[in-house]
């Protein structure tokens, strides 16, 4: 069984550029998988409050510049790079795709393209599709079982399936529910889960039933907040051991 | 024998499960979004929603299964209601096919609305709340939150628009009659309310601010909110009736080819019409407002508040504008602004069609109700009749079978006829 | 599969007859009499009623099938009616038997009364009478006159008793939905209703007036009277209420052990229990009255005039005199001095036991029922609700299985809550 | 076969009764069976408007001492002669019984007394019984079953079935039913008819389902009234052939 995905999440420009750099540089390479950069949006509408507030602040701090290094530094160490970006935000979806690449994206998440922007989305995939460039499927307990299974049909990548209607929020929901269905419509995938994973436990429960891995975002604000590098590196060792215990 | 009665009439007719329509939509559906910054109204509901009406607000669970403390409340108010055909409406139309309609009207307190109101009452019972609150206008919702509440024993706080209050005594005296607490909105029991009414003693009152006193009521009294429509959790109890007639149509050996129904908030439409979306991709679907609430041809397809206070999320739908005043026409319930995601999502995909009728061909169709079938229909469902009235105008010879939801009765709304 | 629902849930559970208690009552039913000697009230009734009704009125026969297009009037108005059982009046109560109650209150005009009303308009038509004519009081029975006449296409002609005429203005609004054309009586569509109002034009009007000036109509325009209750062939007509309960209890597995009713001219009650008494020879049964109008404690078992009016022949039954002035009790329904005479008879001998109860029994009987069942009940059924509560404080321990009939409902009476 | 039953009736003193007698004598005795003689009543209340005024009249001219003659002609040329009389009218049943077994009477029908006094109703048959008078039952359509069943067993004359609830008046029925329900009831007993006879068709449907005779009386009262001897005489023989040409 290959090993589980532990896949961190942050906002690009938040809190600043040098806290998040530091944040960044610590992580240890061989604890992580792939790493998810949201590029600000003015407009994070599928996102939560916390995750809201970093895209506002991210907006001001945010230098493409000053991100180079670090981009280069995961795709040398081969950790995979993911934008967050936000359909609304992209003008050209090829010229989008070519920028990432050169940067060393292996591809985007895009939460608005299959709600806001469906009837393009199968264009927009097709391109990505062409350009070798990873179209992530963003789907949440929401997505109808056909969109899941045509979407899923059409893309070679890997899901991203959001626990939440939204990031940061705690809607009450059946766990078993949740992973059964996503595994029944999806077969032989590699999907990692999303929205509003915390604790230990949280992560224990979706390897067990068999998640690929978990992205962790919104939790990790509070230690950036706080320029705890210390614990944010034992935090995440401790994920890691989650998901390995269950491995 | 008695086994089979008992299938017949009660279990096999009242579905065992609710019916989400979110898996099986053609898109995706938006979710709820916050419009504040520093604020998440969607945290909000889960403080004032019980647990399990915000999971099933969320869920992509086609199937929830009914609990069955809450079968046994829907046996109790009159479920399964009537599928009846109606032989004298066909015969005054000289129409050649079939026409069908399911009565919801038949429950006890007249409209569709216990259907949810029940299963939102149990579920708070459920969670130990002290009681429900909730906001009403012409009375219909509050009526179905009161006497859904005292079925459990909880007790009921009810915020009605002052306006609609003096004007409609009746609709006070049944919320008083299930034990309800009513009073005119804006009201003294809330900051809010008395922030209002210091401004202005005088102030009508607006579904608006009815919705902001009863959160902050549910909020400081350990109380639940209960969601009249539009959510799609209030959709997914109001399956019932679309599943029932499902299973009349089949026993009597029949399958409608049309469906119609009345927009308000959509619920009664999106649990009339949803289930029979995965059982058909032929039948055609036409979902009726009033002509003076056009928000389906004049309406946007965009995020919008669901109510004016915006104390609750956005969510995209159809929508005039949260800020839409309607004039006063006299089918209360159709008056909001906006209609379900679930259903909005449908009608811009094409999947169901709007219709739209005018007063006078709604009294008609009340009357030629009346007239040939004797119940005396809803406003509200007036439109739907008026509609399919309309469609066998022009599809005369068609012999389609129609089927209609007559959502409620209008025994509380006679005075428009006076 | 749609064979069986079909036969369970119409055929089958209405009738294929209606049931006439005359052949099975255990002493022969005192026939109606002429009152005066020059003239034979008796033989007006070949002239103002339908002959297949007058034939009903005096058939010996006990089952007399119901005609199919009669029978498609009942599915259309909403029969079968639902038999529930009040599982949370139970609880509320403490008891520990089971209590069902039929509920009449689903048909299309909410009360009993269509089920005779179709009856006699259908027969009206069948010999090409020009319309149908009635008296009314609170308004009831002219709402299912006025509906039954639309449903076969009749003119009715109603003459609502003028002071109720000007205080319950909704139960016009009904009747005119219905086509109907509704007139306070005294009128001067009829020379008897000029005398009167020539004398007093601001005469209030009474039942007896009301009943001459609708003879008299009949006999002017080749129309038919319509009998809203004590006629033998109106209780025979109600009889579909006791039979679908026979047939709804027996597939529930459940046989009652005592029925309750309410009394006004005793055409639900008998309508309801009547079916049972050949079924049973142990059942207990109580007929319920008004404390106001104690017929049966009070009144006497003689010849007494139908009408205050003296149209109508006597016939011999409880009465307190055809001259009786009951106070303006809220229940409209329960205020005639008599009762049907085999109902009266049945009384008399032994077989089934009167109540009374008093208005604040019966308007705690109502609370509580729209409490823990959610129907809002007819003040006239309150007291058949209100006897069974009664009973249950006395046979707590008793396990019996209770039937009620819940003749209508009251959501055109909700003014006695205000 | 035997003889159908044709059984006149008449109430004593009406129009008067020197007419009265006219028509009774002119009667041929070879035509008819039985004869029912009215006794004048206050309150007639069973009886229709037309029976009712030959009541109010015979009460008025109604002479015992007149028609001893007439009721001894009859038993003298065996015509059974019974009485029609209200129970309201009798008080003492014993003497009322061999009061008329004196004058010739075979026995007595007396309409009110299952109504009004079913509870003594019993007591009275078995009197007479004793006495070996005849109560002949009178029953009508709307006398229940079980009524007809247990007083047919206490009595053992021939039984009277009123097709109508009450003389004299014309409420639709269902003739078919109307015999078959009452033979179904009183089985292998002879059964006359009486209510609202007046024609041959009337005569034959009856004879034809099985009827023992016909009682006829308010169709007489015209005749009576237009002192019309001849044609009552012929109206009798029509009934006469009626009844034969069935029997
Ligand atoms: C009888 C009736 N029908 C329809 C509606 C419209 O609401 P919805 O669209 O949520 O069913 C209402 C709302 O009050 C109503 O009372
Ligand atoms: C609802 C209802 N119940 C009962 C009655 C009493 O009439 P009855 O005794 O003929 O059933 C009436 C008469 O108007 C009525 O409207």
């Amino acid at each position: 069984m290959p090993m589980k995905n532990l896949i961190p999440y942050f906002t690009l420009g938040y809190p600043n550029n040098e806290t998040l750099k530091r944040f960044l540089m610590a992580m240890p390479l061989d604890i992580i998988n792939y790493i998810e950069f949201g590029f600000p949006s003015n407009d994070p509408r599928y996102d939560g409050p916390t995750i809201r507030k970093t895209h506002r602040i991210g907006n001001e701090n945010y230098n493409e510049n000053f991100y180079f290094d670090i981009f280069k530094h995961f795709s040398d160490n081969n950790i995979k790079m993911y934008s967050l970006s936000y359909y609304s935000d992209i003008d050209d979806i090829e010229r989008f795709a070519a920028i990432l690449s050169n940067l060393g994206f292996s591809g985007s998440i895009i939460p608005d393209l299959l709600i806001d922007y469906y009837d393009e989305a199968f264009d927009v995939i097709e391109t990505l599709n062409d350009m070798h460039f990873e179209y992530i499927p963003f789907f949440t307990p929401s997505t109808p079982d056909n969109v899941i299974k045509k979407v899923s049909e059409k893309t070679f990548s890997w899901i991203y399936y959001g626990l939440q209607p939204s990031t940061g929020i705690d809607i009450p929901y059946d766990l078993d529910y949740t992973c059964s269905r996503i595994f029944s419509l999806v077969k032989s995938r590699e999907i990692n889960f999303g929205f509003g994973i915390k604790t230990i436990d949280d992560v224990s429960e979706l390897a067990r039933r068999g998640a690929s891995g978990v992205a962790i975002g919104s939790y990790l604000v509070n230690m950036l907040d706080k320029n705890d590098v210390n614990g944010f590196i034992d935090y995440l060792k401790m994920i890691r051991g989650a998901l390995d215990v269950e491995a | 024998m008695s086994e089979e009665f008992k299938s017949l009439l009660s279990n096999d007719i009242i579905p065992e499960n609710w019916y989400n329509v979110t898996p099986d939509l053609p898109e995706p559906l938006p979710p709820p979004r916050d419009t504040k910054t520093d604020f998440s109204s969607i945290n909000l509901l889960n403080k004032i929603l019980p647990k399990e009406v915000l999971k099933q607000e969320f869920t992509f669970k086609r199937y929830e299964k009914i609990p069955d403390e809450i079968m046994e409340k829907y046996l109790q108010i009159g479920r399964p209601t009537p599928l009846i055909r109606a032989k004298n409406l066909e015969k005054y139309l000289d129409y050649n096919g079939k026409i069908f309609f399911k009565y919801e009207g038949a429950t006890a307190t007249g409209s569709h609305k216990i259907n949810t109101a029940i299963a939102q009452a149990y579920y708070a019972m459920e969670e130990s709340a002290n009681g429900v609150t909730t906001e009403t206008g012409a009375g219909q919702w509050g009526s179905a939150t009161a006497l859904a509440a005292s079925l459990y024993n909880l007790k009921s706080q009810i915020f009605m628009v002052r306006i609609s209050y003096e004007q409609k005594p009746l609709r006070k005296v049944v919320m008083s009659l299930y034990n309800s607490n009513v009073v005119p909105s804006p009201s003294n029991l809330t900051e809010f309310g008395r922030k209002i009414l210091k401004e202005n003693p005088e102030h009508p009152g607006t579904l608006g601010i009815g919705i902001s006193e009863a959160v902050e009521y549910a909020l400081d009294h350990n109380y639940r909110y209960m969601v009249a429509s539009v959510m799609n959790s209030a959709l997914t109890h109001q399956s019932v009736i679309g599943q029932e007639s499902i299973r009349q149509m089949e026993l009597l050996g029949e399958f409608p080819d049309v469906l119609f129904g009345c927009v308000g908030g959509g619920s009664n439409f999106g649990g009339f019409a949803f289930p029979f979306l995965p059982k058909s991709d032929d039948i055609e679907i036409y979902a009726t407002t009033a002509h003076e609430v056009p928000k389906f041809s004049k309406g946007e397809y965009k995020y919008d508040l669901m109510d004016t206070a915006g104390v609750l999320p956005a969510v995209r739908m159809y929508s005039l504008g949260a800020d839409f005043v309607p004039p006063k026409i006299y089918a209360g319930g159709l008056r909001y602004h906006g209609a379900a995601p679930s259903l909005s999502l449908l009608i811009n995909h094409g999947r169901i069609k709007s219709d739209e009728v005018s007063e006078s061909e709604v009294k008609d169709a009340i009357k030629i109700f009346a007239n040939t079938q004797g119940f005396i229909i809803a406003p509200e469902s007036g439109h739907a009749v008026a509609s399919a009235i309309k469609y066998i105008k022009n599809h005369r010879n068609d012999k389609k079978t129609l089927l209609i939801n007559v959502s409620g009765h209008g025994l509380l709304d006679l005075s428009i006829f006076q």
